[in-house]
């Protein structure tokens, strides 16, 4: 297996579905002849042409309502949101028509539906270009969201959201693109929708994130472990459904759990997992179910000062673990 | 009307005698279907209902353009008359209108009126409106990508071609030359709100070419020309040649739904005077100078009607309510 | 004091503060002529004229666009979106550009601005005229999210929402307003924003709510305590931002938490009430914080049988709490 | 050109000798700044800019047709050139793009040429394209309704205008036949998409008529023709009158952003065919005919205008940057 980057993983990911399944398509802006403005689609129109890879006018509702007519008529539609922050004009049609279709329906109609879109911080983008976003979609019945930390993941899940007969949302973190890297089994597999998976053992405490913050969780865990404090890092992958079981199993295990994301606290997809834990795991419980998020502001903003005031990083998860192993 | 003038008219439309007869009893059928359904929300038996009195003409028309067995509708929740002609069965509509376990539409989850059908060629509507149009050039592309020869049509009120989503639809649609028709009802009113508080060009059809497609505005309260200019549209679509948004002017002689009082915001008398208008009288009177219809032909077939309507409604009464067991089923596709 | 109904009160404090303040006026649909599809405007637009209450196009976006618009310039409307359930085609103003108006222009710039909209199933609404979505707005830095559950509160909370210079989303439960009497005091009177309050003092359990559930928490607690259950009452009122203090004292008081809702559970508004609570009562808790909340299906669908096994009611707090009192 | 011919141009625009000299220098300096600019993104001293070479002409003179005191402009991201016209300091811009402290725009919070500024009547923007539209409708109500005497102008791309909230904005304008002027800069790229996948009518002003109000398409390139027109619409909308939608059609001389590379979806020639319609040296060639220009005044103009960019590249590079303590004030207003 070769070394991959997490942008290359996930045009893999597209390619090779756009080549199994003639139903695959693309829609975006900027997807075509510039690739997509991170590069992720880039080569594709070469290689399938404009009824495959489709350039949209600037309307992200309009783009998804399409997208959604196409699936209820036998496609099978990947959507690219240029910035996750800019799903927003498309959340009635995600909420109120993709998400609930097959409810509504009693099962008839299905819309197998993805839509990527870049999430994330730190890449001085400000406050349109940085937010994540995945806590809105986790509380809506009939959407999956998947967020992928590696490159193995991007790839296998993508292509389970692609072959999924439910609207999946698919959010990469764009500072993951270039800088994490992994091995990429070349040809087809999957990652099964709904798995968390532990990336590393631990028995003192339990540090469970998704996409990028994971890597910032086993960055903290390595210095925790030489402080002799033993952390396990659990990636849930899919924040919606929850992979419940193995969540709850570490703190069980643990008995001290943090959840870490980038997105802000307060109703954050951390707000669900500490309920859960407090409800489930409550009896193995030996300290506070703690959170380590960006506080609520509105996004990262722009300027660099301000914006590495906010953002969340191993350090902040190092500080809540320490207290979490003492308590 | 001179005999020969309907004829003539007839003859123009496209449509033959069968056809016309065809699309009368729809039209009949339609306004049943609609004036019951009122009756029952009166009497609490149905929950609710939202007329479709005064739009037979522009509905069953439009869709009797179609091509029923392989193209598609996306409806809104007065295309009834449409949803007849695509092959939904009166008693169908009842087991939708009671809510019941085998109502097609939606297994009782949705309200009445709220259409979908998939073997039919229906696409399902939520209550959000405005979301069906690009919904529907999201069909029609699917038809293009695959080869399906297949032309879509979607409806909607000229109040919800207020929302973004209209913009939207339309304009995809025109940029990928769609097989798709856009059928706007516009009866001048958003539930209260009056076609002069919604746009300052009352002309809805003048959008079209800002998308670089054909509009149209027809009397929608004549069934010839509606077919007429709809099958124009269909015409271009399936060849190739893109999208149409095809208005039809038309009236709403009933309340906005069974929970609206329309005297709040019309006056008795607006309203007596377009009851005038109604179309079926309009059509029956054409049909019945054509030869094609007469005072007892008309009352067989009225009756046929109520018939069908009463039998259906007792099926549908009658028929098992869906099963509570099954209320969180269907959330997530296998 | 007169008792008035829920509606009454609404509109009490909307016809006051129009006639107090030249710079607020309404905007929705069918809110002038007709009154509202609810009535809650009835009356207003015969009173202050088409200038203060405008009937709006069919288009939620634009209608909150154009208000944010007014605010920046100097006035306060007050929309109407007519169901809760219409308000997603006007989610990118609202989060994308109301929230985070302030933080973005660095406190130039202020948005006070008031988000009317009946919520809540029970109606026969079917899938979209039966939403709960405040867990979608209490998620956003910038806004402000009040769900009322007493016409005094009505009123006072409305009044208060108007003269905010923020943002406020007012949630009015459609079965309350004919159905949910009080006492309203006549004139002038506001209740503040980010206050809960107990609406019965008890020492064995809390039962955390907000809007109509609030009322089925307090018929459940009447039926405990004849089987000798004390059950406190918070009605937290203001969902975000979160009155912490109120509700911590009661768990810390009682040791046992249910959070309930009529929204859907994952990621509603008791996940983060459970994770406040899990974190900061630790200490205080005798038993796993519970929460009884809607299941994760789309919205409530229109048929009553369905509904009915849908709707969280006093007795899923009753079962609930017997569990909690045993633990 | 004929020296009476640019005289005569220049007199029947409206604009006199002076102001044609200001719109001159308010074009040199937007575009001093603009590609000051993208030197200091090439350099890494700033991260970002959206350069607005090749609108100088439509964005500098459609704002000179404002009240600069009592107007409001709803900006974007290229509307650098308006943003001085209506009183932003060389300085501001370079703080704004600095990202520092003492930026107006938003104190460093929002991204470069992200425009606001309450004391100068500039409506915040942020990056969500589109949404400036009604909010455009939203103060020109507040002036309508407050009986303020001023005119809204929100500028956006032909691109911007895909989204619903450009539908939904020009439709309550037009109903309520608000002060306000929709000025679109079309420069036929959103980005890499080119106009031809955006729109099949490629005119936007098309779409205004089915708004009920005037639109029209202007070479965006002459600031004279920008003027008049502007100024026409602004009157229009001072005497009540209604909207009207300006389209200008300009050019994109540069890449869309500094993070974008033009070339994967542009010959080098098609640039260089389009660097010849570069409104500026054809600005200096009418004022020059004129006699209100002259190579040696142009030269003083244009060093004048190069210092007071160093200035206030050397002012805002050296100013503070935000402190972080404030990273997480003002969410809520008190
Ligand atoms: C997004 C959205 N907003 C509001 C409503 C409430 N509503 C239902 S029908 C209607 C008026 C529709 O008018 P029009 O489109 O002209 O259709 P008509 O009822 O006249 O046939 C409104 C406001 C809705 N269903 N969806
Ligand atoms: C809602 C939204 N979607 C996507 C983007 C990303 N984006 C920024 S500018 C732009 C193209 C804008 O084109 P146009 O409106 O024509 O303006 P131009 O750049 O040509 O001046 C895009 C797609 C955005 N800022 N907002
Ligand atoms: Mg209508
Ligand atoms: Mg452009």
């Amino acid at each position: 297996m070769v070394e991959k980057r997490l942008i290359e993983a996930v045009r893999e990911g597209l390619r090779e579905e756009l080549a199994a399944d003639p139903d695959v398509f693309l829609i975006g802006q900027d997807i075509g002849i510039n690739g997509g403005v991170f590069r992720v689609t880039e080569g594709l129109l070469e290689e399938f042409g404009p009824r495959r890879v489709i350039d949209s006018p600037l309307a992200e509702s309009g783009m998804v309502g399409v997208a959604i007519g196409a699936a209820m008529n036998g496609l099978r539609p990947v959507v690219e949101i240029q910035f996750a922050d800019f799903i927003f004009p498309a959340f009635n049609q995600l909420v109120s028509e993709a998400a609930r279709m097959y409810y509504r329906t009693n099962g008839e109609f299905a819309v197998p539906l993805v839509i990527r879109a870049p999430y994330g911080g730190g890449v001085r983008g400000g406050l349109y270009h940085s937010q994540s976003v995945e806590a809105y979609f986790a509380h809506v019945p009939g959407l999956k969201v998947v967020v992928p930390s590696s490159p193995h993941d991007a790839k296998g899940l993508l292509k389970a959201a692609i072959r999924d007969d439910n609207p999946v949302l698919f959010f990469e973190h764009k500072l993951a693109y270039n800088t994490v890297r992994g091995e990429v089994p070349d040809g087809d597999y999957t990652v099964p929708i709904g798995e968390a998976v532990v990336r590393r053992e631990g028995r003192q405490l339990s540090l469970i994130s998704y996409g990028l913050s994971v890597h910032h969780c086993l960055e903290a865990a390595e210095t925790l472990a030489a402080e002799g404090i033993d952390c396990e890092v659990v990636d849930l992958r899919t924040v919606s459904p929850l992979d419940t079981v193995t969540l709850l199993e570490s703190v069980k295990k643990t008995g001290r759990a943090c959840i870490v994301h980038e997105d802000n606290l307060t109703g954050g997809v951390g707000a669900e997992v500490a309920a859960i834990i407090a409800k489930d795991a409550f009896e193995y419980l030996d300290a506070p179910v703690q959170r380590v998020a960006a506080p609520d502001v509105p996004s990262f903003p722009y300027s660099p000062t301000l914006e590495d005031a906010l953002l969340p990083g191993p350090s902040d998860i190092i500080r809540v673990a320490r207290e979490l192993a003492a308590y | 009307m001179p005999a020969n003038d309907g004829s003539d008219r007839l003859h123009e439309s496209g449509l033959d005698g069968e056809d016309a007869q065809r699309v009368y009893r729809y039209m009949l059928l339609a306004r049943a279907i609609s004036e019951k359904s009122w009756l029952l929300t009166r009497q609490g038996r149905v929950l609710f209902t939202m007329p479709c009195d005064g739009q037979e003409a522009a509905d069953v028309a439009s869709a009797y353009a179609l091509d029923a067995d392989n193209d598609f509708i996306v409806p809104y929740a007065r295309s009834l008359g449409a949803m007849l002609v695509k092959g939904m069965t009166t008693q169908e509509v009842m087991l939708n209108m009671f809510g019941k376990a085998a109502d097609p539409n939606s297994g009782g989850r949705q309200m009445p009126m709220h259409w979908g059908h998939k073997r039919l060629g229906i696409i399902s509507m939520g209550s959000s409106v405005g979301t069906t149009i690009p919904r529907a050039s999201g069909v029609a592309l699917a038809s293009k990508l695959r080869g399906q020869n297949a032309v879509t049509m979607v409806y909607f009120g000229e109040g919800s071609a207020s929302e973004g989503d209209f913009h939207e639809g339309l304009a995809f649609a025109g940029v990928h030359r769609l097989p798709v028709v856009f059928f706007c009802n516009n009866n001048g009113w958003a539930t209260s709100v009056p076609i002069g508080l919604q746009s300052a060009e009352p002309q809805i059809s003048k959008r079209a070419q800002g998308y670089g497609f054909p509009g149209v505005t027809i009397d929608g309260l004549d069934p010839l020309t509606v077919y007429q200019a709809v099958k124009t549209a269909v015409d271009r679509a399936r060849s190739g040649d893109g999208p149409t948004l095809v208005e039809a002017t038309t009236i709403r002689m009933m309340p906005h739904s069974s929970s609206d009082d329309h005297l709040r915001y019309r006056t008795q008398e607006e309203l007596d005077a377009e009851r005038q208008l109604d179309p079926l009288p309009r059509f029956r009177d054409l049909l019945i100078s054509t030869g094609l219809l007469n005072e007892e032909s008309d009352q067989t077939l009225r009756d046929s009607v109520d018939q069908e309507v009463e039998a259906a409604i007792g099926y549908a009464d009658a028929a098992a309510p869906p099963d509570p067991a099954t209320a969180r089923d269907r959330v997530y596709a296998p």
